[in-house]
């Protein structure tokens, strides 16, 4: 019975855990219950998909409203994807970032911060299974303000500027994807995505609709680091507590870019995406980022910083994937959302354990770390080697699919474009193992250890899935290809 | 086209990008919010001018009368009221904040501040 | 034991990585870690010697996991694949023996990482040589360039790093901008990436994308160390000398050249391409590979240096046979895979030995050493001989059949690189021979006194020399092997 | 602006009023302007009417940070517990038909019972923003 | 169209709105333009009020002219006002202020006019409210009934987002955060990048 309710309780468990961290006092104590509910959401995630993967798109009326009248919840294998990934990277930063954040953390705060924690969790699944386009605001609104108090918590003082500049910008995109909204509902009269989709077709011909994509794309591309409205992110992952920038960089962008999935192929469709000259557009921001975002990398001095603009490069691979607008386009997308929110959230998490034993992460810092903290850097070795898309990891699977959806149209300049790019994040991914493997610490530097044992734990518990996936990619490759012809197929 | 034909949402387009414009221009941060907040309240006009019908009154059902205007805007529009102030409480706690870490709130001086760090 | 022959692929190339395993828990102890390095060798020859024995025409294959849909990790085995793996895991045993020997008489630091790594880059070799499709192949080959990474890098100073950065830069660079682009357009051209004898494009692939392919592949293969990516191997020679003996005179660069020969035999087609225009560049650039890094090489003072570059002239051999497209060439081609690795591992040896025992790494503190250690220099002479293709080495046979595909193939201009490098082979490695017999020793040598090296390298490279002669008497299985290849039964 | 005494007695003469006034917007909400928002709002200003008014000493009395900081989360459990109830009684989260044997009359209940939910989040919330703006120290 | 057309009215309200934004956009005095926005806010209600959405104006002039404006003084009391300033961007600001007020004016000439009983927002979802809420839920107030009902769970969403909000500002400045103002400071100087 309670299977049936599965997808409300997915967002219920950690919008429930808030209040009640609220009311709590104590680290330990929010801690364990914070990690009880996300890890418990975690469970719910992995329920869901066994009953997508066997009996299809689940729909769930609130209220029992039939839609369009009320608020539905649909999950289809794209969705689950999704909640697999922000439950699943959740429960690693939780479990394994306990140590880091009792450090980063004044106590008294503790509660507060994993209420804010679980907001933030909850906000991320609502937008997810979500099938009405208000809705999605409201959630989206939940998990940005939490994120922007999150960010402010870093303990320097540049992280409340940068939760400022988070949040104006921010909400202008939230604003963006509001008026879209309300352009939407002027031309059609509904909020539910499935009846959308079919009304917008009787009105596909309208400049207004158009504006309407137009406006909804702006605003979520705030929202997922697109560039060039992306420089929030650096500043947020680079002085965000560390555990934060970890479940961020593994999946708010990566939801803002599945909203975007859903928005412009599910309810607008292709049609209206290609004549109206956005698909090119996306592309070319796509190609802009991916090239542009690398080469700032490169530069950067401070590892954090450096993941950010790496992230900005390979939301810049999903756009142009995305903008492709065919199966294959769509299925590498899907894939690389996936694969690169957890290869990110290793690396985060690996940085986590060093700003937890070096209290810093520049670039020096790594020296020799490797022998101090052989297990923290095997595991971020691998996944900056799954970044670069080196076979047997899931990195080298999405490389495959972008590469042949790149084939399938555009051909060989741009896949030259997306290895050459691939290139240049070995560039900046290689100095880091290299210092922490083949540099000596430098003398006088403090005696440290390795990460504390939770910690590492998560780290390979990503490491694992990473290389079991990277290795028979069947299951994420098929759930992706399913999602692909469903979105595809949205709107004949 | 009849009077007013599109004419409130024009103004209340024109509305929005003057708080966009506030907000992008502006060095002092709390003015910024206000801008923000400006942007804000021109979207909830535009969605209740979409919400009007001609010759229609409240959406409060009576006997009395047949044309009601569209409710469902309404109820959007009271949920984006109550994100706004969160978030312009939130912004402000912020810049609490930062005035007392950076010593200002203006942009200009913050990046200066930044850079010698 | 009677295995199948696809459970023999398979322990044959999980073997060394248990190996791997072992040796990094055995690490403490270094008798149990090196018997255990020897053992594993040997246990790997013996599963590929049965292999070879039991081996008849028809197809081994064993899928290993469903990598990507219809794309899965697949080890097949056909003649080429069978002769490379022979040879690895051959050398495998002899270079095991000679690296403990050098490894204990230099007290080098790191040695269980050094064999654990050592043991897994012969397994990712055995992973490329048993590769079914293309994709597998490239997973090993990438496999073995960062494997291989911390070998190069072994003495970790700030020189080895750079050199490093030169190895795993242009090997990786060129494999995903050239190999992997020509892989994923191969498999969007043909829908597979299986080799398939005769190759796997269809009809609709024009020869100019054929073309394309085709060099993209040959420099993307940047293992072959074809110019102008061959920088990475004589940068590689910051190396203990064992790993440059059997990466880089076996298991690297052979994968380089085992792949181009794989992607033209099996993946492009040999017919396909005689027919494309314009496939005439690669010889053009293996030639002038063979003709200038001989040139370099003769004004070498270092010793490794000189080897390395004689290397990337004796690789380009192969490219060029392989290029010149004919069933006779081809044959070359897979001859002298084997015959030079088994001469040039002989080489490295030898100068490991020499640097082991007289602590000399310069040709010109060579003076009468040959008498001091006659095994090593005689062992260095056969191999050098064979380096030229003089009888009765391995070398001539191979540089025969070579010569007879170039006279085949009317490429008269094959034909006049092949004797011009001849002599220039000749005038950089008879005045080593030269100098270490009959120079007399310096009086600085003389009032260091040595003896040979350590007796596992002795012994190791006494071998290697004995099967540098003995394929010129008996190089009927090898001929048989890429007669088979290049028949194409 | 605590001694000023006209101010004290008309705003003290004042208070009963805007919490009345609050209740009525509370509970008229279903037939004309208002709900738990609005009601929550008006609350929440009639607090800090009072504590601009007696001082924040004063009012945290009335209305210690503990309290609200409590009262903030109940608004959320009350409202999403309604839902559950939905659920429990074997119907959709949030469907409040089930709560009394007329499905419309459950609906009447669910409503009121959110509404509620609402108003002690809001009032709540702005009175504890308020709080935390005033009792900064410069 | 006649000049006592209450169309007028609303125009009329819409140009004073638009005044006050242009005040406010020019002054260079944060307290004025805190205050400025409350009339907006304001004005807005009472347009809400002729646009027959008195719930929304009800709101709007408590949060918007009300309590924001009483936030705003509380936040401004402990941030001294600036000295005057430049604008950063001005012309970057008005381009892509332009740009995007002209694509969303010229991008929606084709809409349904204003108070158009026949535009598709009024027939769909709308209209199915207006007639069937009564009997589903008692409750005469549409608005009630659809914020609290058939949309109870975005009602939801926006009381976990005041929630979110007041959790949000307790974490920033409740307590005693000035105690770990002096760490953050320390942590700068090692943490320090460009």
């Amino acid at each position: 019975m309670i299977s049936t309710h599965l997808p409300i309780l997915q967002v219920l468990v950690p919008l429930l855990a808030a209040p009640v961290l609220a009311l709590l006092r104590g680290r330990t104590l929010s801690y364990l219950v914070a990690t009880g509910f996300v890890v418990v959401a975690f469970l719910i995630a992995i329920g869901l998909t066994i009953q997508v993967v066997h009996t299809g798109a689940v729909s769930y009326a609130i209220g029992n409203w039939a839609p369009p009248l009320g608020i539905e919840y649909r999950i289809d294998e794209l969705t689950v994807i999704m909640l697999l990934m922000v439950t699943g990277i959740a429960s690693a930063v939780l479990i394994g970032g306990g140590q880091s954040i009792a450090v980063e953390i004044p106590e008294r705060r503790a509660p507060l911060f994993f209420a804010l924690f679980c907001l933030n969790v909850a906000g991320l699944i609502g937008m997810t299974v979500t099938g009405d386009v208000f809705n999605l605001f409201v959630f989206l609104e939940i998990s940005s303000l939490s994120t922007y108090a999150l960010v402010a918590m870093g303990r320097d003082r540049r992280a409340l500027t940068a939760a400022y500049q988070y949040l104006v910008i921010g909400t202008v995109g939230a604003t963006f994807y509001v008026i879209g909204v309300g352009l939407l509902y002027m031309m059609t009269g509904t909020l539910n995505m499935a009846d959308l989709t079919a009304r917008v077709s009787g009105v596909e011909s309208t400049l207004t609709i158009k504006t309407a994509l137009a406006f909804l794309f702006i605003g979520l591309g705030v929202k997922l680091g697109m560039m060039p409205v992306h420089f929030w992110l650096p500043n947020a992952y680079a002085q965000a507590p560390s555990t934060v920038s970890a479940f961020l960089a593994g999946t708010a962008t990566k939801v803002a870019v599945y909203v975007m999935l859903r928005i412009v192929f599910g309810i607008f469709g292709i049609g209206i995406f290609t004549s109206s000259y956005l698909a090119d557009v996306v592309i070319a921001l796509g190609i802009f980022a991916m090239v542009a975002a690398s080469v700032s990398a490169i530069f950067q001095s401070d590892a954090k910083r450096l993941l950010a603009y790496s992230s900005l490069a390979q939301i810049g691979y999903i756009l142009f994937a995305l903008g492709l607008a065919t199966e294959a386009g769509l299925t590498a997308a899907i894939l690389h959302l996936f694969n690169h929110g957890l290869m990110k959230a290793t690396l985060f998490l690996a940085l986590t354990a060093v700003a937890l034993r070096l209290g810093r992460t520049r670039l020096e810092d790594f020296d020799g770390l490797a022998q101090a903290m052989p297990a923290t850097m095997l595991a971020f070795a691998v996944a900056a080697l799954s970044l670069v898309g080196v076979p047997l990891t899931i990195g080298f699977v999405s490389k495959w699919y972008l590469l042949a959806a790149a084939f399938d149209r555009d051909g060989v300049l741009v896949a030259a474009v997306i290895l050459g790019s691939s290139l240049l994040a070995l560039l900046y991914l290689w100095p880091l193992v290299e210092r922490a493997y083949f540099r000596k610490r430098p003398a006088g530097a403090p005696e440290i250890e390795e990460a504390p044992l939770a910690l590492i734990l998560a780290m390979w518990a990503l490491v694992a899935v990473n290389v079991f996936l990277g290795v028979n990619s069947q299951f994420t490759v098929n759930l992706a290809a399913n999602a692909a012809r469903h979105l595809i197929g949205a709107v004949p | 086209m009849e009077f007013p034909g599109l004419y409130n949402y024009w103004i209340a387009m024109v509305l929005m990008m003057m708080g966009l414009y506030i907000v992008i221009t502006d060095p002092n941060m709390v003015k910024k919010i206000v801008g923000l907040s400006i942007f804000q309240v021109s979207v909830f006009v535009f969605y209740i001018s979409m919400a009007k019908v001609r010759g229609g009154t409240a959406p409060i059902l009576d006997d009395r009368f047949t044309v009601y205007s569209n409710p469902l805007p309404h109820v959007l529009i009271l949920t984006a009221i109550v994100v706004g102030i969160a978030t312009t409480a939130l912004a402000l706690a912020l810049l609490v904040r930062i005035q007392a870490a950076f010593g200002t709130v203006d942009e200009e001086a913050i990046k200066a501040l930044e850079r010698e760090t | 034991m009677t295995l199948a022959p696809d459970q023999l692929l398979l322990w044959a190339f999980l073997t060394p990585i248990i190996v791997a395993v072992l040796v990094a828990v055995a690490g403490p102890w270094r008798n149990l870690r090196d018997a255990i390095s020897v053992l594993g060798s040997l246990a790997t020859f013996g599963f590929v010697a049965m292999l070879a024995s039991e081996w008849e025409d028809k197809l081994v294959s064993r899928t290993i996991a469903d990598f990507l849909p219809g794309l899965t990790l697949r080890f097949s085995l056909e003649p080429l694949g069978l002769l490379f793996a022979v040879i690895a895991s051959t050398l495998w045993v002899l270079s095991t023996i000679y690296a403990i020997g050098y490894m204990r008489a230099n007290e080098e630091h790191d040695q269980t990482r050094f064999f654990a790594l050592f043991a897994l880059a012969i397994a990712a070799t055995l992973g490329i040589a048993f590769s079914g499709n293309l994709l597998t192949l490239f997973v090993f080959y990438e496999t073995l360039t960062l494997v291989t990474f911390p070998l190069v890098t072994h003495a970790g100073t700030p020189e080895a790093m750079r050199a490093g950065r030169t190895y795993l830069g242009i090997l990786l660079s060129t494999s995903i901008l050239f190999f992997f682009l020509a892989m994923v357009w191969t498999y969007f051209e043909a829908g597979t990436l299986d080799f398939i004898k005769g190759g796997i494009l269809n009809e609709e692939t024009g020869p100019s994308v054929t073309l394309v392919l085709f060099l993209l592949y040959m420099f993307g293969i940047a293992k072959t160390a074809l110019m102008p990516f061959h920088r990475w191997l004589p940068a590689a020679m910051v190396a203990p000398t064992p790993v440059s003996a059997l990466l880089h005179a076996v298991a690297v660069v052979k994968a380089g050249v085992f792949a181009v020969v794989k992607v033209i035999v099996y993946v492009l087609g040999v017919e396909r391409l005689a027919g494309v225009p314009g496939t005439a560049i690669v010889p053009v650039v293996a030639g002038f590979t063979i003709i200038a890094a001989s040139l370099v090489a003769l004004k070498q003072a270092n010793l490794k240096r000189l080897l390395a570059y004689s290397t990337i002239s004796q690789l380009s051999y192969v490219v060029l046979s392989a290029t010149l497209l004919t069933p006779i060439s081809i044959m070359g081609a897979v001859l002298h895979i084997a015959m030079h690795a088994v001469a040039k591992i002989t080489l490295f040896f030898a100068a490991g030995a020499v640097y082991t025992a007289a602590h000399k790494s310069e040709i010109g503190e060579l003076d009468g050493i040959g008498r001091r250690m006659p095994w090593t220099m005689g062992a260095f002479a056969v191999a050098a001989l064979s380096m030229i293709g003089l009888p009765p080495t391995a070398g001539f046979v191979s540089k025969w059949v070579i010569l007879k595909g170039a006279f085949d193939a009317t490429a008269w201009c094959a034909v006049a690189v092949l004797v011009l490098s001849t002599v220039l082979n000749a005038a950089y490695f008879l005045p080593i021979v030269h100098r270490a017999f009959f120079r007399p020793l310096s009086a600085e040598a003389q009032a260091h006194p040595h003896g040979e090296a350590p007796f596992p390298s002795v012994l190791a490279l006494t071998l290697t020399a004995l099967l540098t002669l003995g394929l010129f008497f008996f190089p009927g299985e090898a001929m048989k092997i890429a007669e088979a290849v290049a028949t194409g039964r | 602006m605590h001694d000023h005494a006209v101010l004290r007695v008309v705003s003290k003469l004042l208070m009963p009023f805007i919490f009345l006034f609050a209740l009525y917007v509370q509970f008229h909400g279903d037939f004309g302007p208002g709900g738990g928002f609005q009601a929550g709002v008006i609350f929440g200003a009639g607090m800090i009417l009072y504590a601009l008014i007696f001082g924040l000493k004063a009012a945290r009395k009335v209305a210690p940070l503990h309290y609200l900081r409590a009262q903030l989360s109940l608004g959320v459990l009350l409202y999403a517990g309604t839902g559950i109830v939905g659920l429990v009684q074997g119907s959709n989260y949030l469907d409040y038909s089930v709560l009394a044997h007329d499905p419309a009359h459950g609906q009447e209940y669910g409503i009121m019972l959110i509404e509620m939910g609402v108003l002690l989040t809001v009032s709540s919330a702005m009175t504890l923003i308020f709080y935390l703006f005033a009792g900064q120290d410069h | 169209m006649t000049l006592f057309d209450p169309a007028w009215i609303d125009v009329a309200i819409l140009a004073f709105m638009a005044i006050v934004a242009f005040v406010v956009a020019l002054l260079r005095s944060v307290f004025a333009s805190v205050m400025l926005m409350g009339i907006f806010s304001l004005l807005s209600a009472t347009l809400f009020v002729i646009l027959d959405a008195v719930d929304v104006a009800f709101t709007e002039a408590s949060v918007g002219a009300g309590i924001s404006v009483v936030v705003f003084l509380g936040a401004m009391s402990l941030i001294p006002s600036p000295k005057a300033h430049g604008r950063t961007r001005p012309l970057l600001g008005a381009l892509v202020c332009i740009a995007c007020g002209a694509l969303l004016i010229l991008g929606t000439l084709d809409m349904p006019t204003y108070g158009d009983p026949q535009a598709p927002i009024h027939l769909h979802v709308a209209d199915r409210y207006l007639s069937e809420s009564l009997e589903a839920t008692d409750v005469p107030n549409v608005v009630t009934s659809v914020l609290a009902s058939y949309r109870g769970y975005d009602t939801l969403g926006e009381t976990t987002v005041i929630f979110t909000a007041a959790i949000a500002v307790l974490i920033l400045i409740g307590g005693s955060w000035r105690d770990g103002v002096k760490a953050p400071a320390r942590a700068d100087k090692e943490t320090g990048d460009a």
